[in-house]
């Protein structure tokens, strides 16, 4: 089957399987709007599928952009794409398998997680791709910060085994029907997931173990 | 060995092999044809080598059967000049002077963050000089990546061919200025092409940073005595020559991939900041458009190595970051500054 | 000469009485075994010093090398070793004793009532079944020409030689060779059938290529949906589609 | 030796003593060194065979290596694990080393000859029986997981190679007449010149040195049968729990078996100590001596080339390649054999009168006739076996459908 | 007749033959492998964090660090996903240097890996050596390029740190002229050895239709029959110029991969014969003039976006995924190791093999732990 290029999948998707893109607008709570703009929380049903131009910065949002005072203390957030196939989570088997059945990608190289403290979400990142060859589809799925559960597609994908537990020890995002849902790199009894963004760094300071029953120091 | 290439059933569209070039599905060995004889190959090909190995040296990288072994303390393989394995710093072999102006560039390039340089002050006007008064490398966390060798804008510190290196005595693993010194003549003898390649400008560099150095500021430690205070004529008088040689702008060094517009604008900005005057040009963040302006990343106020301006995309040329240019101005000037910034924040709203 | 021979005898017996009983005294049941081994390397010492060189070293090669490795292996692989659990003496242990003793006093009254061994005199052969005593005698004299072998003039002649053993089995006791023969046939044909029948009855752990195959020829599943991750085929399939492909 | 020892103490039975008691030391030091000797042919040909110079620190050419590592294992610590059978796990090296050395009291050094008893090749087999027996007690003292599975590993493969290695000597026995080791080697010193007598050199003869110097590798645990110590599994086999002077007596028991195995092959196939000129009184005893050393040394020295080329067979193949491969081509030996002895020295009273047709018991033409049809039967046998081994599968896994 | 139950073996952490720090807990039901559980993060070092951490330029010193075998194929990725990201332009004579060091490295890794693999199955290292004499002159090669042998730190945003003097020019055709004959000694060591056949045959295998399931990349894959290699499927750099084959085999075991990485190693020579030839007639120099500079590098601030690039090492698919937020370092900075999704299939391969296959099986998937814990 052709290869599809880059934005006729989130239009597919809409078309075949209604429901599954994930319509909401994430807010930047420190009002770094280069990217967002205010979550449109009563149109949620008529959203406009359609435009995919980034959308207009309002007028004060701009100005504090210009302090470089902002610059300064909180790093600049990268922009969530919006041209690509956002997946709401309990959806994306549905998707994943639509995706390898019907239009022959059957190669997942990547499952990457993203924290993005600014706008309170986690977004994990998957990549397909065809065996024969030819460039690949993205497909993303954005969670909250605090609860972050994506169903695993592992039953279907063997290979996202190892992926999705390297995304939950790390950065913490569950995947309800994983054959062995455990940490990957560290050890069982760690608390924490140490690549998400709020992790506190200690440099080279030895990093002191509370074990859970004394939580005392060592 | 290579069966005839049979291209794949596959859809031929994505995994046209431009190149030329299919697949080839490689030879499998059928049960049942071996007795023994896949093992006597295996036996004639080790014993030929047991018996060449008696007879011929490996020595260049064509031949395949020999001696390969090279007998460490008393044979050593000689060291390509590029090799690096700790970084050292240079001196001048005449005058003893260091090259290292402390720039502080290889302290933040360095990834371990391993090299600590304190700037050398002028004892009696209390001014910063251009030489470094203590510099250590903790070579026990060194990784020996080269980064500092590379962004030395002054040629001060090169990567050493020193590998025997093992002490019993860790503290001594943090070297100080003084166990890291190497005359150029030192490093000339090990890698001769890649010193020759900057000599020139490493020398002139020495030249203008030599003359704001009282008394024994940047010498060498163990050099103080050896070398009288011979006045830098002799070594000026070489390094002024070979200056001279060539072309006499020594700004358009510095520039020297721009066009003659923006050189002509750069100096029209050089003449009006002696003169005290402001800015003429506007000074704004060029928004971080998608297509990247190369800015150069040179925050650091103190470093008077001057910015080289990068060939940016966008017409207004990037003077460089603005707090950079405040620092140095009084209050007045500071004020007229903000008004302007007000104003270009409200004509930028509208953009 | 005689003093260094018996010297060595008796030291032998010392060592092998000890070991036996050993055998009985320890706890450990593989100590237990390691003794018997060296009872078995004594006795085979004791046929070095009756000069019967083939008997010693058939002695050593079946008893120490074959069978204490047979008895190692059964101990070892069937029941717990270190014997605590078990009591040493029954309650009455009187009875056992009183059998040992008479079956004791039943071997050695005869030894002491004849006080010389049959020991053969010069030139007869020992203590033979009346049938084969005239055949016996014929041979030592007519040794066969050919192979003349190179006899130390010793003063005794060879009790058991190797010789004499190989051509007693195809001249005399032909039958009786053949059917031991037979008979260890059968327990070898026996051990096979126990060990065959027993590796298939075992859960056949299928390789994920047999896997693929099995799926493909039992369900003509076509392949869309792999296989769970790292499930397995339940036992009780995989069992039935080793016992159908069969 | 007695007599001169009489000569000293003037009394028999301590002159018997201490003659014996002399040869037994000169073997077991003889012996050692040898062993020294053997570590070093085994790293330096290894060395040179992968295009490296093996040990040369120590000493001239490091010809002083094995000193050294002799001295190195006796002064490490000598360990014993925990709760391990510390009775059996002190006595297990020491079953291994005599069975080992016990093997030595047959083997003639060219014309020295230790002792001759009339079963000599049978006996070197039964000590090397009760070898297994040392394994298995090293692997079930140490407590510890792998070396019981190497101890199991060590013993099965002993005895499943225990019987080609019996069957292929039955051959070279009914061949000569007599199990003595002089006897065999006497034989092999017949008329037609020194070199072409040697057993080896029959069709017989060669078939049964392939399948004993098979199966004695694997008694030796010499690649590429080592899987009682397979490192890349399990770890050191039954030598895990051993340290210090206990692993050396084991590391000096497996290199003696190596050189034990070496001089049986050497004195059973090759004539050991039979070279030219080697009847010569005084000078001839020497050279005796020489030619057995050179043969078994280069024997060893085939060890290690086989060692630098194949890697290890898994032990279920091993098991196939015993029972499947060596025992019966020992079989069809012991039958070409009879064969052999049926043409050349049978005559009509035996029923062979066709043989009286061809001239008298061990002529030329019996000769020939005897190697062709022998010849014939061997290789045929060999490809035959073979063949049923690579098609019915020496591996456990079938060749299951291709996916493609 | 006779219950045997499942016992627990551990095979590592510290075990000869696990190529490196690695620890596989195995049930096991008599010799049969039940159950395989690989252990990770031995050897982690969150080096996606210090690719947060570090500039641009500093994070090329670690991607050497992970798959330490062939660091410039890591660092030949690391550079074109941040060259795609700042769309910097490569001049030709610059590709053509990183192609043939790419292929270089690809050369010494399946020569130390059959070496290896050789080494598991108890071959006491004559293959090995002889792998490893070839490593060492390309390793040579690196470092009077690179500086290093192993930790090359040779590739820059744009090009190349150094040119290729003609002295090195001259050495890499000397290497290139043995190498045949080196392969044709190996193969004819090996390769048709029975004991070799019988340990390798009908070993692991993976069906073809499950390859592309498990994800799995590289020699692995091709092993199974799938013809799936980035320089064909998706081809970077100039690697559409060359004209070379794709080694595939037919039935997935663990003999198939080996001879797919012997005709892997023959590829690459003739790749490399090509690019020494068109060397010369390249334009351009080293290094893109403007990103000459190091302070330039080091300050290089990518525009906010993401990118994932996808490079064929040796071992599989090596994918960098960045996600820039406009500052010199990366706010993302994520890596596909092939090693790491290559053991996916482990546990399904070796199980109904025995004990000794684990290792073998093991040795043909070729992994590097420094890839596998990051």
């Amino acid at each position: 089957m052709p290869l599809l290029n880059q934005g006729e999948l989130r239009a597919l998707l809409e078309r075949e399987l209604p429901g599954a893109l994930d319509p909401t607008r994430p807010v930047n709570r420190y009002g770094n709007v280069e990217a967002t703009h205010q979550l449109e929380v009563e149109d949620q049903a008529s959203d406009t599928m359609g435009d995919t131009s980034p959308p207009p910065a309002t007028g004060d949002a701009a100005a504090e952009r210009q302090a470089d005072v902002v610059d300064k203390e909180e790093p600049s957030v990268p922009p969530l794409s919006q041209d690509d196939a956002v997946v709401r989570a309990e959806r994306l088997p549905d998707v994943a398998a639509f995706l390898r059945d019907r239009l022959g990608y059957d190669y997942l190289s990547r499952v990457t997680a993203v924290d993005y403290p600014a706008y309170g979400l986690i977004e994990v990142v998957y990549h397909f791709y065809r065996i024969e060859g030819g460039p690949g589809q993205i497909v993303r799925v954005r969670v909250p910060r605090d609860n972050a559960v994506i169903p695993s597609i592992t039953p279907m994908w063997p290979g996202a085994n190892l992926e999705e537990r390297v995304c939950y020890d790390l950065f913490g995002v569950h995947f309800p029907g994983h054959p062995y849902h455990k940490r990957i790199y560290m050890w069982d009894e760690f608390e924490g997931h140490p690549m998400r963004k709020d992790f506190e760094k200690i440099g080279d300071s030895y990093y002191h173990f509370k074990w859970k029953g004394e939580g005392g120091e060592e | 060995m290579t069966a005839t290439p049979e291209q794949t059933t596959a859809t031929q569209t994505a995994l046209q092999p431009v190149g030329g070039g299919g697949v080839v599905v490689v030879e499998r060995k059928q049960p049942g044809q071996s007795y023994g004889q896949g093992i006597a190959k295996g036996m004639a090909v080790v014993i030929r080598h047991f018996a060449k190995s008696f007879t011929s040296r490996i020595d260049d990288k064509s031949d395949q059967a020999g001696m390969f072994t090279v007998e460490y303390p008393e044979e050593r393989m000689e060291l390509p000049e590029a090799y690096r394995n700790m970084p050292v710093l240079l001196y001048d072999d005449k005058t003893g002077q260091e090259l290292c102006t402390s720039c502080f560039q290889c302290e933040r390039i360095c990834p371990p963050k391993v090299i600590h340089i304190t700037q050398a002050k002028d004892p009696n006007t209390g001014k910063a000089v251009p030489a470094a008064e203590e510099f250590i490398i903790e070579y026990d966390s060194c990784m020996s990546c080269g980064l500092c060798h590379e962004i030395c804008p002054f040629d001060a510190i090169k990567m050493d061919h020193f590998y025997e290196l093992s002490t019993h005595d860790h503290l001594a693993m943090d070297q100080n200025k003084a166990a890291l010194d190497r005359p150029i003549s030192y490093y000339q003898a090990i890698a001769p092409n890649l010193w020759a390649a900057v000599e020139a400008n490493a020398m002139k560099k020495l030249q203008n940073n030599v003359k704001r150095r009282p008394g024994n500021i940047g010498v060498a430690p163990h050099m103080i005595g050896k070398t009288q205070k011979a006045l830098p004529t002799a070594a000026a008088a070489g390094a002024g020559a070979a200056a001279a040689a060539r072309p006499k702008t020594p700004v358009a060094a510095i520039g020297k991939n721009m066009s003659p517009e923006k050189v002509a604008r750069l100096e029209a900005i050089r003449a009006a900041k002696r003169g005290g005057a402001t800015m003429p040009g506007e000074s704004e963040i060029v928004a971080p458009s998608p297509v990247a302006s190369g800015e150069s990343g040179l925050h650091v106020a103190e470093s008077q190595a001057g910015l080289a301006p990068s060939p940016a995309t966008t017409p207004a040329p990037a003077t460089g970051p603005v707090a950079a240019v405040g620092q140095s101005m009084s209050d007045e000037k500071k004020a007229r500054l903000e008004a302007i910034r007000a104003a270009k924040r409200a004509q930028g709203g509208g953009q | 000469m005689d003093f260094i021979i018996g010297l060595i005898f008796w030291g032998l017996s010392a060592l092998i009485l000890f070991s036996g009983l050993m055998v009985v005294i320890v706890k450990n049941i593989i100590h237990a075994a390691l003794w018997l081994i060296a009872s078995f390397a004594g006795i085979a010492a004791f046929y070095f010093l009756l000069e019967a060189p083939y008997i010693g070293v058939v002695q050593i090669l079946v008893y120490t090398g074959a069978i204490s490795i047979l008895m190692l292996f059964a101990i070892m692989l069937t029941r717990q070793v270190t014997g605590e659990g078990t009591q040493q003496l029954f309650k009455r242990w009187w009875v056992a004793a009183l059998v040992a003793f008479g079956l004791f006093a039943v071997v050695i009254v005869p030894t002491i009532w004849f006080p010389r061994l049959p020991v053969a005199e010069r030139g007869q052969p020992t203590y033979w079944p009346q049938s084969d005593r005239a055949a016996a005698s014929a041979t030592p004299a007519a040794a066969p020409a050919a192979q003349q072998e190179p006899q130390p003039e010793a003063e005794t002649p060879q009790i058991a030689g190797a010789f004499e053993i190989g051509r007693s089995f195809m001249a005399e006791y032909l039958l009786p060779f053949e059917v031991s023969s037979l008979l260890l046939l059968v327990a070898l044909i026996g051990a096979v059938v126990i060990a065959y029948e027993e590796r298939t009855r075992r859960r056949r752990i299928l390789t994920l290529a047999e896997e693929a195959e099995l799926r493909r020829s039992v369900a003509g599943l076509g392949m869309e949906r792999p296989l769970q991750a790292s499930a397995q085929l339940p036992p009780g399939k995989s069992e039935a589609g080793t016992a159908e492909r069969r | 030796m007695r007599a001169m020892w009489e000569f000293f103490f003037g009394v028999g039975w301590l002159a018997t003593l201490t003659s014996y008691l002399t040869i037994t030391t000169a073997i077991l030091v003889a012996g050692s060194l040898v062993m020294m000797l053997l570590t070093w042919i085994e790293r330096r040909g290894l060395g040179y065979m992968q295009d490296r110079k093996g040990p040369n620190r120590v000493g001239p050419f490091g010809l002083f290596q094995p000193i050294a590592e002799a001295i190195k294992t006796i002064t490490k610590e000598d360990i014993t694990p925990t709760d391990a059978d510390r009775w059996v796990h002190f006595l297990a090296p020491v079953v291994i080393l005599a069975s080992t050395v016990a093997a030595f009291a047959v083997i003639p050094w060219g014309n020295l000859i230790p002792v001759d008893i009339n079963v000599g090749v049978l006996y070197i087999v039964a000590v090397s029986a009760v070898h297994t027996v040392g394994i298995l007690m090293a692997g079930w003292a140490s407590n510890n997981k792998f070396a019981l599975l190497g101890g199991m590993r060590g013993v099965a493969q002993a005895i499943s190679y225990e019987i080609p290695q019996v069957l292929s000597l039955v051959s070279i026995v009914m061949l000569v007449g007599s199990m003595s080791v002089v006897d065999v080697i006497q034989n092999q010193m017949d008329p037609y010149g020194n070199i072409l007598s040697w057993h080896i050199f029959t069709p017989v003869g060669l078939l049964s040195f392939i399948v004993f110097w098979i199966a004695s590798l694997a008694e030796g645990e010499r690649p590429p049968f080592d899987n009682p110590e397979a490192e890349s599994e399990l770890v050191a086999g039954y030598m895990t729990e051993y340290g210090g002077m206990k692993f050396a007596v084991l590391f000096l028991a497996n290199y003696l078996t190596n050189f034990a195995i070496c001089a049986v092959t050497a004195g059973v196939f090759l004539g050991g100590g039979n070279g030219p000129g080697s009847d010569i009184p005084i000078l001839g005893t020497l050279l005796s001596v020489f030619y057995f050393l050179a043969k078994s040394l280069g024997l060893f020295f085939v060890m290690v080339w086989i060692r630098g080329v194949v890697p290890r067979l898994r032990i279920d193949e091993l098991m196939h390649f015993a029972w499947k491969f060596l025992l019966p081509l020992a079989l069809v030996n012991i039958f070409s054999t009879s064969l052999w002895i049926a043409i050349i020295r049978w005559g009509a009273e035996q029923g062979m009168g066709i043989a009286e047709a061809l001239g008298a018991p061990g002529s030329i033409a019996r000769i020939a006739v005897a190697w062709v049809v022998t010849a014939i039967i061997n290789v045929v046998a060999f490809f035959l076996v073979a063949r049923l081994n690579a098609t019915r599968g020496v591996t456990t896994y079938q060749a299951t459908p291709t996916a493609v | 007749m006779l219950k045997t139950e499942e016992l627990q073996i551990n095979i590592g952490p510290q075990h000869p033959s696990t190529h490196g720090v690695f620890r596989l807990m195995a049930t096991v039901d008599g010799e049969t492998v039940v159950h395989l559980e690989p252990v990770f993060g031995y050897l982690h070092r969150n080096h996606e964090q210090l690719g947060e951490i570090w500039t641009y330029l500093q994070t090329i010193t670690i991607t050497d660090r992970l798959d330490y075998f062939n660091s410039m194929i890591n660092e030949h990725g690391y550079c074109m996903t941040v060259e795609k990201l700042a769309s910097i332009e490569v001049p030709e004579r610059a590709e053509y240097i990183r192609v043939i060091m790419s292929e270089l490295s690809r050369i010494l890794n399946h020569a130390a890996a059959i070496g290896f693999w050789l080494q598991d199955m108890g071959s006491w290292g004559t293959t090995l050596m002889f792998g490893f004499r070839q490593r060492e002159m390309i390793m040579d090669i690196f470092e009077s390029v690179g500086g290093s042998r192993m930790m090359c730190n040779y590739m820059r945003f744009g090009g190349v740190a150094r040119d290729l003097t003609p002295n090195l020019v001259e050495q890499i055709n000397l290497f290139l002229e043995g190498f045949p004959q080196f392969i044709d000694d190996f193969e004819r060591l090996m390769m048709e050895n029975e004991i070799l056949l019988a340990r390798s045959r009908n070993v692991g295998v993976l069906p073809k239709e499950l390859a592309a399931a498990y994800s799995v990349t590289g020699p692995v894959i091709r092993g199974s029959g799938i013809p799936y290699d980035i320089r064909r499927a998706e081809p970077y750099s100039i690697y559409d110029r060359f004209a070379f084959d794709i080694p595939v085999g037919s039935v997935g075991d663990v003999y198939d991969r080996f001879l797919v990485r012997m005709e892997e190693m023959r590829q690459s020579h003739r790749i490399l014969r090509q690019a020494m030839e068109q060397l010369p007639q390249a334009s351009g120099s080293y290094i893109n003039q403007a990103y000459k500079a190091a302070s330039k590098q080091q300050g290089l601030r990518l525009p906010a976006g993401e990118a994932y690039c996808r490079v064929e090492s040796p071992k599989g698919e090596l994918g960098y995924y960045i996600v820039s937020n406009g500052g010199n370092s990366a706010y993302r900075y994520g890596i596909r190791a092939p090693s790491l999704i290559n053991l996916t299939a482990l546990n399904d391969m070796c199980r109904g093999y025995t004990v000794a296959d684990i290792v073998v099986i093991l040795g043909s998937i070729d992994i590097v732990m420094g890839e596998v814990d990051r």
